[in-house]
């Protein structure tokens, strides 16, 4: 694992900031553009210190696979935001032409390799794509991001099953942001009602399992890095839980055409009436708090970061005035790529 | 009778027949999880349970529960998501009362929407029922109205076989009249929507909204079609599609499902053996084309079976439009 | 040309397909446990693996390793336990290409056996292929020979779409001439197994063979059948079907599934729409009664298609016998 | 959990006793009426100790579900070995009518709910039966069994987590026989591959896990009947590892009609080249190894182990001859319970 230099902390909240203001002009999209995003989406708000200090780790070679909430990947990885928010847009010029959506963001060339809209079946693929990374021997390995609510599902224990034994080189990474949907980690993993963190499910694999504040990016690129590490040298897997907060809901609201799309309060708030959570969780944003961290360790000065921060705004923006301009796609192209 | 929303319905019905009987219970992701939930006040934790992201346990558990004496309603919301637990689906719950010699029964609802071709994409917009329905042992139903709504899921939980309901995510809010108190609809009995002697239209599920309206444009150019509805398409109500192509000698079928996967096939062919001395023309089906549904409005739209491709299919079977194929 | 039996001739593909291209893996369960196991001394453990008891994982990693450049063989014995997998099947493996705008392709091919109609039951028994034929995205091939079992498998596993491959457990041991060295048989071409000009019959699989002795005895009567076997199902070669029902003005369909749960039902339906003009009398399909297979032989031969049940099929589309439903 | 007094461990022999000669009896069926038994049968042979400890904690009042290595459970609890013969041999006599078979067997009114064929798909339908008992309020308890592999399947971990969750009244019996076919479980689990005991699984659900000789019938009594005490009194399942051995190939072989149908050589021979594996486990054989501890311990004579195996084989005499001497079904009733 490489040191973080000043710069690659600077690159890091720099990340953080483009995820952050893109994930902004999603949700204002909602508003300012009605009728735009349709279906369902979901934004990383609150992940980008996990993200950035996951992504962080990787060698150009790496792969990985993420969920549906799968913006802010690509965005660190280097894709154009353009392209992206013309996805989610619907339009021709979309990162996938318009045929995926705000789920399915991909970007091969990047090592991207896809998301799944189902709930922990990426999890498996990624498993593949590491078994393949292990037989080619170029040295790669893989990250596999995944939800808290992903691990009670069947796809989840037998992969890291067959990861371990196989000693693949990929490393989990499980978003812990204590809901799914409107369900409480309480509610529906018998570690937490236990009181016991995520990551003990790893015992069951004979696989190191961690924890790590997922609002330090730096915290979480040591962690996942060592992983990383583990990974590439040909040790075998590690399920790291990155324990996050999404500061927005789940995603936009579901209801079928005619009813406005938006995203709705939080469920703490929304569904829980606990505002005093959602306020905690505003007060330890990982933006600010990792602006504020380099500013006072003087690896940036306020307006720098300022800068970076209108850097992003401006790039959002053209994003959004792209995606709104562009063309939407002949329907006759609907069946272009159902076969290869 | 009053006028709700088809999902308000569903909802009543669940809510009815758990009040009718101790033995429902009704769990799944989602639901229940803050104290104002009304299901849970109603009824308690006991019968009430949000479960986690475990579908195949969640199914299994209501075949194991049935097996025990209750009668489990799964809450799926997404019709896909049985496809990560489906050997319950397909291969346990409805083959446990035939393994065993009639010794046990399965009592159960799995509840799952279907359909959502509003932006949905790729993986959450299947219209997938055509998997379910030559499963022997499963009953499956496909309400389009908000009173059938109610009353097939009154009538599936108190099946005592394992039923797949699916409700259409686009009729979620659509309200409808609905009778109050105990509605039961029996399964096995299509509803003729709009009688006609020219053409039978067999829509399914949110179809029969599109045929109805194809079906008041072609009034206006002299074609009386006949709009069926079957309801639950195990059982099938053959008997009312076949009487109707008796009487009209022409058949189009309308599904959301694309061609090589729809239940209109199943239906067309059976009315190819059985209904053969009725048809002055070939059966045509209006189905999605054969393609996984894209995220872009313009692609979906064409993908997708439309007013007009019903409009133009009655045509082409009555001889009045230039047969393409 | 050897004499081989089926099982053989489907492993020799895949041995074929591997010395010819690195990138075919083969794993699954219960297989290459043991050092002799010819795949792992020929392949090494990189590329011939066993797996857990795990289908989403393997069905799953098989899609990650296509993602990755690779063309995973899944070994999966009998096709009811991809059920348990359904997803990855359904819902990824066939729409990553599509949703990623046509980024990847996802070169895999899922072997499984099916319809072990051998005393094995309720859960073991299932001709499932219908639940796959209709999923845009997904290829499906169904050998009845050991020539053609190569040939499929051969195809299979260097078409850039994922495949399910079903063979039959019946065919097993079954011999037959099998072509030495490359042997691919296109997919979507059918195969027209005996000319004959008064009834086509189309059998799927297994029911291929019970067709041929059918026909046989037909001819013996004086009928003669032509019988078509369409090899896959995805893609359907539905001109050969018609231009056969065009002569023969006759069709029959054999499917080892259940009638609503057949592949029959599909064919069925487009010939009613597109050849219908040609037909002379109803579309019979011989397929098994709506039942869970039952363990006892008795009752398990009741449920199944036969010979005499496709010649009695025939005799009633050629108006020869009594119609009977 | 009651003291094992000497009629309950005369009780626990002659159940043993019983298991392996009706498995024996299975067995030679192959070969004294060939054709009669069809499909895939499975043995239970070897793990006699571990079925009958584990049922011995039961209750009336209890539930249990199983696999399809179903022979041994309906014996203990009480069914009629002649209607399960017939049953295997497909007869109407049959505990299931000729419709289930060998892997199918159920006692609905001995609480012996029934069998998937489809390996741990048995685990959430028996989670569900538990769920049913606690809420039914009725003193109830369910016993799961499965097999080593069946733990490598999704189902597993949904159910266990669930069940740890909702404090079920259910203990997860676990049958070690160290093989899933012809897999050897250092193959395919990365418990094993590592030398932890499969038990450690237990910790991804904060659940208590244990690991017992399963050819001990009175440690496999002790150990699942704490559990039992344990669910019974609300405080939620357990995972038991009963480490067993099977004496029998996995199944007959599997072949289409035409080719007779027999049990081969065990994988640990037939497979793997080793003979002493499997002549180490004959030595240890739990049936002759509880004899000679009742005899020893004076609870039981040589001799009336002797009329115990006697009355054993005899009862199984008179089932094989019902099972042959029966008719089969109606080919027409076929139909019958295809729905309720
Ligand atoms: C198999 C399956 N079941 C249910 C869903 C519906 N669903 C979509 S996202 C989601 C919540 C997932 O929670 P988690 O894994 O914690 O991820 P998060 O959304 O919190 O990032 C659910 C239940 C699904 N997509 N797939
Ligand atoms: C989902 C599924 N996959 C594969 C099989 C085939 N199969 C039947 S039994 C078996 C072995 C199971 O091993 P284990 O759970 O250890 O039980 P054992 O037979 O050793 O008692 C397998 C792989 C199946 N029945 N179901
Ligand atoms: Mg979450
Ligand atoms: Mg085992």
């Amino acid at each position: 694992m490489k040191q973080l230099d000043n710069d690659r902390l600077v690159w890091m909240f720099t990340q953080m900031a483009r995820v952050r203001e893109f994930e902004e002009r999603v949700k204002r999209t909602f508003e300012e553009h009605p009728g735009v995003i349709r279906g369902h989406t979901h934004l990383a708000d609150g992940a980008e210190a996990s993200i950035v200090g996951s992504l962080a780790t990787l060698e150009p070679q790496d792969q990985l696979m993420t969920t549906y909430r799968c913006h802010g990947y690509p965005i660190v990885l280097g894709t154009d935001t353009k392209a992206m928010m013309a996805e989610i847009y619907g339009k021709k010029t979309g990162l996938c032409g318009g045929y995926g959506g705000s789920m399915h963001l991909t970007d091969v060339e990047r090592g991207f390799l896809g998301t799944s809209g189902i709930v922990a079946q990426g999890i498996p693929q990624a498993t593949g794509a590491a078994y393949a990374a292990q037989i080619r021997k170029e040295n790669q390995v893989v990250l596999c991001f995944f939800g808290d609510g992903a691990s009670k599902q069947g796809a989840f224990s037998e992969s890291l099953n067959v990861a371990s034994l196989w000693k693949l080189p990929i490393v989990y990474v499980m978003e812990n942001n204590s809901y799914n949907v409107v369900t409480r980690v309480e509610q529906e993993d018998a570690n937490a009602a236990a009181g016991e963190p995520l990551a003990v499910k790893a015992k069951a694999f004979s696989m190191p399992g961690e924890t790590v504040d997922g609002g330090d990016p730096v915290a979480v690129y040591e962690t996942v890095g060592a992983a990383v590490d583990r990974a590439r040298s040909g040790e075998g897997p590690t399920l790291v839980e990155s324990k996050v907060y999404r500061l927005s809901a789940h995603g936009n609201i579901i209801a079928p055409p005619g009813v406005p799309l938006h995203f709705p309060e939080h469920e703490a708030i929304e569904v829980f009436g606990n505002a005093d959570e959602y306020e905690a969780a505003k007060k330890g944003d990982p933006v600010p708090r990792f602006r504020a961290r380099l500013v006072q360790d003087e690896v940036l000065s306020a307006e720098q970061a300022d800068e970076i921060m209108q850097a992003a705004r401006d790039e959002m923006q053209a994003a959004v005035d792209f995606g709104i301009e562009s063309d939407f796609p002949e329907p006759a192209e609907a069946t272009k790529y159902v076969y290869a | 009778m009053t006028e709700i929303p088809y999902i308000a319905a569903i909802e009543m019905a669940i809510h009815g027949e758990m009040e009718r009987d101790d033995s429902v219970l009704y769990f799944g992701q989602n639901i229940a999880t803050s104290e104002n939930d009304k299901f849970l006040q109603a009824f308690g934790p006991d019968r009430v349970r949000v479960t986690p992201i475990s579908e195949t346990a969640e199914i299994g558990m209501a075949v194991g529960a049935a097996l025990a004496g209750f009668r489990p309603v799964v809450e799926l919301y997404m019709a896909e998501f049985m496809l990560v637990a489906m050997d319950q689906v397909v291969n346990e719950a409805p083959r446990f009362r035939y393994m065993t010699g009639g010794q046990v029964k399965v009592p159960l609802v799995l509840k799952a929407g279907y359909g959502f071709t509003a932006g949905w994409s790729g993986q959450h917009t299947g219209t997938i029922y055509g998997m379910f329905m030559g499963v022997p042992g499963l009953r499956v139903a496909i309400p389009s109205t908000a009173a059938d709504a109610k009353g097939l899921m009154a009538t599936a939980i108190r099946d005592d076989n394992p039923v797949a309901y699916f409700h259409h995510y686009l009729l979620t809010l659509e309200p409808g009249e609905v009778p109050d108190g105990e509605h039961l609809v029996p399964f096995g009995q299509a509803a003729v929507r709009r009688e006609g002697g020219d053409v039978t239209i067999v829509a399914l599920g949110y179809m029969v909204g599109l045929a109805m309206n194809a079906a008041e444009r072609l009034a206006g150019e002299g074609v009386q079609a006949e709009v069926i509805d079957p309801r639950t398409l195990n059982p099938l109500d053959l008997k009312t599609i076949l009487e109707s192509v008796e009487k009209t000698g022409h058949l189009v079928l309308v599904d959301q499902a694309t061609r090589h996967g729809s239940a209109s096939a199943v239906i067309a062919a059976d009315v190819a053996d059985e209904g053969f001395s009725s048809l002055k023309a070939p059966i045509k089906q209006v189905t999605a084309l054969d393609s996984t549904i894209p995220y872009s409005q313009p692609m979906e739209e064409y993908i997708l079976p439309s007013e007009d491709k019903i409009v133009g299919a009655v045509q082409q079977v009555l001889g009045q439009a230039p047969v393409t194929a």
